[in-house]
């Protein structure tokens, strides 16, 4: 077994590290940052993001690394990947989101034209996806799709309305990618296509949503949207199966390396910072076993994170771990949040335009969206289906869906 | 032992659910929240108007004099509407005010609370945030027989649109931390002070303080100088039982909103409160909701009846609700997934209106820290608990 | 509202104080004491009990003191009851179990003349009753009775096999009593009869089961056991809907007016006389949390017990609050019996056998008992399933079954 | 990065299980626990034949030099079996002996562990119960060149079996409590040492020793007089972390046991596994069962790579083992209802087994204290913590 997760780099890799920081250095002025609550987004901040995505695509290769050179990844090594990563977020850049949860779905299910034809746009950093798959009457039931593709020669329109369809904003997006149904007819899971809708077509609305997390969701309006046929990824009856592959990766299938501490940072900093009665507030004995708690409920999600990463890497089959992780992960932030609250007492409330606010109000921000993430990729309800089937308690058995890993020899 | 309500609480109750519901939608709730002081006038003169400022209040000092439950059920129905107001601001101040033994001096302002809505913020905690004596540090030294406070006070409820201000500052560090504790009547217009609202995930009006040389003569003094920790302790537990009333009804009200919702949206065909973990989200935050109704009720009754164990019923009361409150709200929003995320919907009100009440006059924490301290936990087993 | 538990009472109660306390000291000896775990009843101390009840009601009236007086009640108030209660308690005999909700069976479905044929028997302490309900195959799933009863002439003949029937043991039971299948082709819920069952009648065999709180629960073999008529309650079509009441009473239905405190006191004693490192063990903030959450959910579950009391009191018809007090109370012990653990370490483990066990090893009796508690009565599945309904949620609607407080005038 | 067991780790894994499966099903584990000693000399001479005795000692002391990982995938595989033994006394006193560098003047004694299963006890914990330096009270005095020892240790494992006894005493009060901590090899039958087996609902070997004037040379003294604080924390942090897999072990298998229950026990027509409350119960355990065994690995590598936050991650997996284990044991009474209560079925012997263990070498609360202490939160951030 092997645990290290910031391996001893070999000489190789540290030049590598000095090349990635040079580069960025050179590329990104030190005024440039991310805002503390990426809804604070201004539209030239927003602009450097995109020509940033393309400049490490086109210059470096560096926006997808460790994806196949095929079609226009990195093919670098995972570790490649963690520096690029961590240096990224020591320079702190504002990022862009795009949905890279497309890939998989390409990877394992589209042609061979399907790939060259969008993978080079996607690898380039150009294309901005968004997954548009939930729908109002559907919610956590997935598969309830009632946004309707009908096919008219070459072409299939579509009609209907999905919702919390995450992303920069109207404008912002390139490629939707969800799954319409497509034949009424047909039994359930086998009704559905898997369609990559060109956002900038005509019939295509996004409305933001007001939500606790800002106005970084939407309602997408699909309005007789003409898409051609070669948007549909595998045949337009395994829409649904498709989208397992997607969601498998989305549900923590494909695990992470490294773990992610910066809330647990701020933490141990606040309590061993502050004075209370003259005393470091980590004295307490009540903060101290939260702040322990708050260490321990983290790490674990990394350890399995890291168990996950490990069986995808070793292409072992799934099981119910990947559900396992995306459960343990959401419980632990709202019961994270609650410890802050705890231990910051009202502090952890000031939004960062208070002067007050501790860490620029990063804690307020982490106290709306723990429960706002409960949510998207499968409500708690949904995963515990999922990990309550895979441990074979259910009436329906079932498998992992494949992954990029498991389906075929493409690196991933 | 009979734990329905008299005849005439039912009464007070029925008019107070059916005001609110008329007059207090959770659209008016959103509205005034997004406003700039957080406050409305015009609700706070229809509350004043159902005699509701009053009843904390004797009668012999203007108010109706009610019983502790009588403002309980009151509290758990403005709780329920999650309705915005600085009531809870004028009872604490006024039970300051009479258990310092100040009322016959303050005879115009108790009666101007009770009959015209007068506001008086109270404030208390300080940068170093907490509820215990020690956390007082705001000073006031005497000079030329006036009073000269300087300090900082935050997380201030009401001060942004109250007309006075009672300041509690410490007169002497001397002795215990409970000694030379005093309450100041302060403009907010004086000069030296300055109010900054607060910006922050959270629903009620708290605000900043800073009193730079806030020059106030001897007579602003409430009650017996240095004296006063007593006289704030019992004004807190009597708000603090009122106000766990308050996120009792929170707590059953966003239990109703999940139980609605579950009946109602469907999902794989059935409607989603057929599903098990579904009514386990509802059943959680329905017990929670009750254990803060009966705790806060017991406490609301011993206070009436002057039970000396008041105060680990009270503190047992705060202790559930704190810890309800945000419970029950985060239940809902399990069985709310993304919609109950959507400020229109009216969840989120009650979900920052449970995180913010969750430390105010004390967090859970606190108050089983103050239990354990009642129940004399730490001390040797010759002496008989309180509790 | 009034929420005295212990009301200052009248002198006319005080004076019922001294002449109860005055009776228990003229009639158990001092040096009779019940043993500290159940299970380990010696016959003559079991002997004793018995004696003893059929004392209290022969000769003071005091063994059901708040039943009614028509059929052998005490026809007192719940205030004598809570006295002689208190006192029995104080003065610590052996007392034998003998299952009460036999009453509310009879009391609300039985005719008068099975009142008059089996009340008085019962009241009289003469007649010992266990519950005989749960099969093996049926578990939770208490309407699944394959018990099967057949008339035959003025009898029926009854055969199968019940288990965890709590009682005293083999040759302790007087009446069995609970629900067997009359009728195949009915539907269910509408297919049982309620029968009182002769324990000491040819063909009734009593196992003991060894389980982790001891040897006092059984296996009942029914062999071809000849029951008369008028041991059915209800008609032969009703027995799910007698068995109704006899559980809505066992769940929590009829409330508890004062709280049960025991096992909390005996932890506040702890805390308080332990030395740790030359402090009190009260003293440490964790030690505290633990003992307070301790009280609170203790307290919290005597005050929904009240709340349960008054309504029943108030003849209000009750919701989910009988069933939701049942989960509350065995969730809390559980949870007590963790913090126990916490706070007494591997103490809280030791038998009354072992000279360093604390309070006589009652803890290491709780440590046990609070795991064997969750199923008896219904799991906390079943429970909740109760509330569930009772709230609304399930496909199942339901109210609430007659109890003796619902159903008629009838005192209890 | 990479988790998985190397081949010759499968391999003594598979030994393992087979071997446990075979020999220790859970009627023997039963048989064993009712037996008048808790102890089945057959099995032990089996598990040193299987040469686990000899693991965690190295190669130049009579054992095989393991890692604690290799070591760890056995213990896993005996907490799933719930085998009974004294393997973890004699990891702990080996190490120990090792750590205080008393290695050499005791190579027969631990090549006597490894090849023929000696069995030494480890008496540390005393009437004042607890795992800090503090707590050990039991005085080890000089008089004529020997030490006298008195005083009491309490739930000391395997004791009432062992051939020698390793006492934890103190020679000296002066300083901190860490320093005056010195380690004896006592022989359990010498004159003045009495061992009395515990009573009570626990699944080791538990039991009471009384020293009374127990004279013994200085040759008994294992490693240096008065500084053996240090060998006596690293030996106990190995211990805790393969303890962690042992219970690791068992929680996952009180959870296959819930889920295959599950499977087969019809209620309402279908499988119980069917309903969702019955799953959660299932999800939880089986998530404690991850979290102690991924933790605890963590540990053992850190262990065998000999990283200095070593320390933190034992404490974790013990943390995560002390709650999750017994929390594990209680999902799966949920799951079982009645059945589970029966003795002959199986789950109680992990109950017991759980919650007894929850204690040794520390719960959770010490070892979440000891984790706050190590990462530094009582102290200001100027310096960086070790975790």
């Amino acid at each position: 077994m092997d645990f290290e997760y910031r391996p001893n780099y070999t000489p190789e890799l540290e030049d590598f590290r000095k090349e990635v920081r040079t580069w960025m250095e050179g590329n990104i002025p030190p005024e440039i940052k991310a805002p503390v609550d990426s809804e604070d987004m201004p539209d030239d901040l927003y602009e450097f993001g995109v020509q940033l995505r393309i400049k490490l695509a086109e210059k470096k290769n560096w926006l997808y690394p460790s994806y196949s050179k095929q079609y226009g990844g990195g093919g670098l090594t995972p570790q490649h990947g963690a520096i690029i990563w961590e240096e990224l977020r020591r320079r702190n850049p504002p990022t862009i989101f795009s949905n890279d949860l497309i890939l998989p779905s390409i990877l394992v299910w589209g042609t061979e034209e399907q790939k060259q034809k969008f993978l080079p746009g996607i690898f380039s950093g150009k294309i901005i996806c968004f997954q548009n798959f939930t729908e109002p009457q559907g919610g956590s039931d997935l598969a309830n799709i009632k946004c309707r593709a009908v096919r008219d020669g070459d072409d299939w329109i579509i009609n209907g309305e999905k919702t919390f369809v995450s992303g920069g904003g109207p404008g912002r997006a390139d490629l939707l990618f969800g799954p319409m149904m497509t034949d009424p007819e047909a039994p359930r899971h086998h009704n559905l296509g898997y369609f990559l809708v060109p956002a900038k077509t005509p019939g295509v609305t996004l409305i933001p949503l007001n939500l606790l997390n800002g106005r970084n969701q939407h309602t997408v309006i699909m309005d007789n949207v003409r898409v051609p046929h070669d948007h549909l990824i595998g045949d337009d009856h395994q829409g649904w199966q498709v989208a397992q592959t997607v969601l498998e990766a989305e549900h923590g299938g494909r695990g992470q390396s490294a773990p992610f501490n910066e809330s647990a940072n701020d933490f141990y900093h606040f309590v061993r910072s502050t004075q209370t009665n003259g005393n470091v507030l980590g004295k307490d004995p009540l903060v101290q076993e939260r702040v322990v708690d708050f260490y321990i409920e983290s790490h674990l999600n990394a350890l399995l994170g890291m168990r996950n990463y490990s069986m995808y890497n070793n292409k072992q089959e799934m099981s119910y771990e990947g559900s396992q992780t995306v459960v343990l992960r959401k419980e632990t932030s709202v019961r994270n949040a609650d410890r802050v609250r705890d231990v910051m007492g009202p502090y952890a409330l000031l939004k960062h335009g208070d002067p007050r606010a501790p860490f620029q109000g990063k804690p307020e921000i982490q106290q709306r969206n723990s429960l706002v993430a409960l949510h998207p990729g499968g409500t708690l309800e949904v995963q515990k289906v999922i990990i309550a089937r895979r441990l074979g308690l259910s009436r329906t058995q079932e498998r992992a869906a494949p992954t990029p890993a498991t389906a075929a020899g493409i690196t991933a | 032992m009979d734990l329905s309500l008299s005849e005439e609480q039912t009464m007070l109750q029925t008019l107070a659910v059916n005001f609110l519901k008329s007059e207090v939608p959770k659209e008016r709730v959103l509205e005034i929240d997004e406003s700039p002081n957080g406050f409305s006038e015009e609700l706070w003169r229809q509350m004043v108007r159902m005699e509701w400022t009053g009843m904390a209040i004797p009668e012999e000092f203007g108010g109706t004099g009610n019983s502790w439950t009588d403002l309980g059920v009151i509290y758990e129905a403005l709780g329920e509407a999650c309705c915005p107001s600085p009531h809870l601001s004028t009872v604490l101040c006024s039970q300051v005010i009479l258990e310092t033994g100040a009322a016959a001096q303050h005879k115009d302002l108790l009666s101007s609370i009770a009959k015209t809505g007068h506001v008086l913020s109270f404030c208390y905690t300080e940068p170093e945030y907490g509820w215990e004596p020690e956390h007082i540090r705001l000073s006031a030294n005497r000079s030329n027989g006036d009073y000269v406070l300087n300090g900082t006070k935050l997380f201030v409820a009401d001060a942004n649109i109250a007309d006075q201000l009672l300041v509690v500052a410490r007169t002497s560090s001397q002795g215990s931390p409970e000694n030379g504790i005093s309450v100041f009547l302060v403009d907010r217009k004086a000069s030296g002070v300055s109010v900054r609202r607060h910006v922050g995930w959270m629903s009620e009006n708290l605000s900043e303080i800073e009193l730079s040389n806030v020059s106030v003569p001897a007579s602003a003094v409430i009650g017996e100088v240095g004296g006063a920790w007593g006289a704030i302790e019992r004004a807190r537990d009597r708000a603090t039982a009122v106000l766990s009333l308050y996120m009792a009804g929170g707590a059953r009200r966003v239990m109703d909103m999940a139980i609605e919702y579950s009946k109602s949206r469907i999902l794989y065909g059935v409607p989603i409160g057929t599903f098990q973990r579904v009514q386990d989200h509802v059943i959680l935050g329905v017990n929670h909701a009750d254990a803060i109704k009966w705790s806060a009720y017991e406490a609301l009754w011993k206070l009436d009846e002057g039970k000396s164990d008041a105060p680990v019923s009270v503190s047992m009361a705060k202790a559930a609700a704190s810890v309800g409150f945000p419970q029950a709200c985060e239940e809902s929003h399990h069985v709310h997934a993304g919609v109950g995320t959507d400020f229109a919907y009216g969840l989120v009100q009650y979900t920052k209106k449970a995180r913010t009440l969750q430390h105010y006059l004390g967090d859970a924490i606190y108050h089983k820290k103050r239990m354990a301290s009642l129940l004399q936990l730490d001390q040797p087993p010759e002496e008989s608990p309180s509790g």
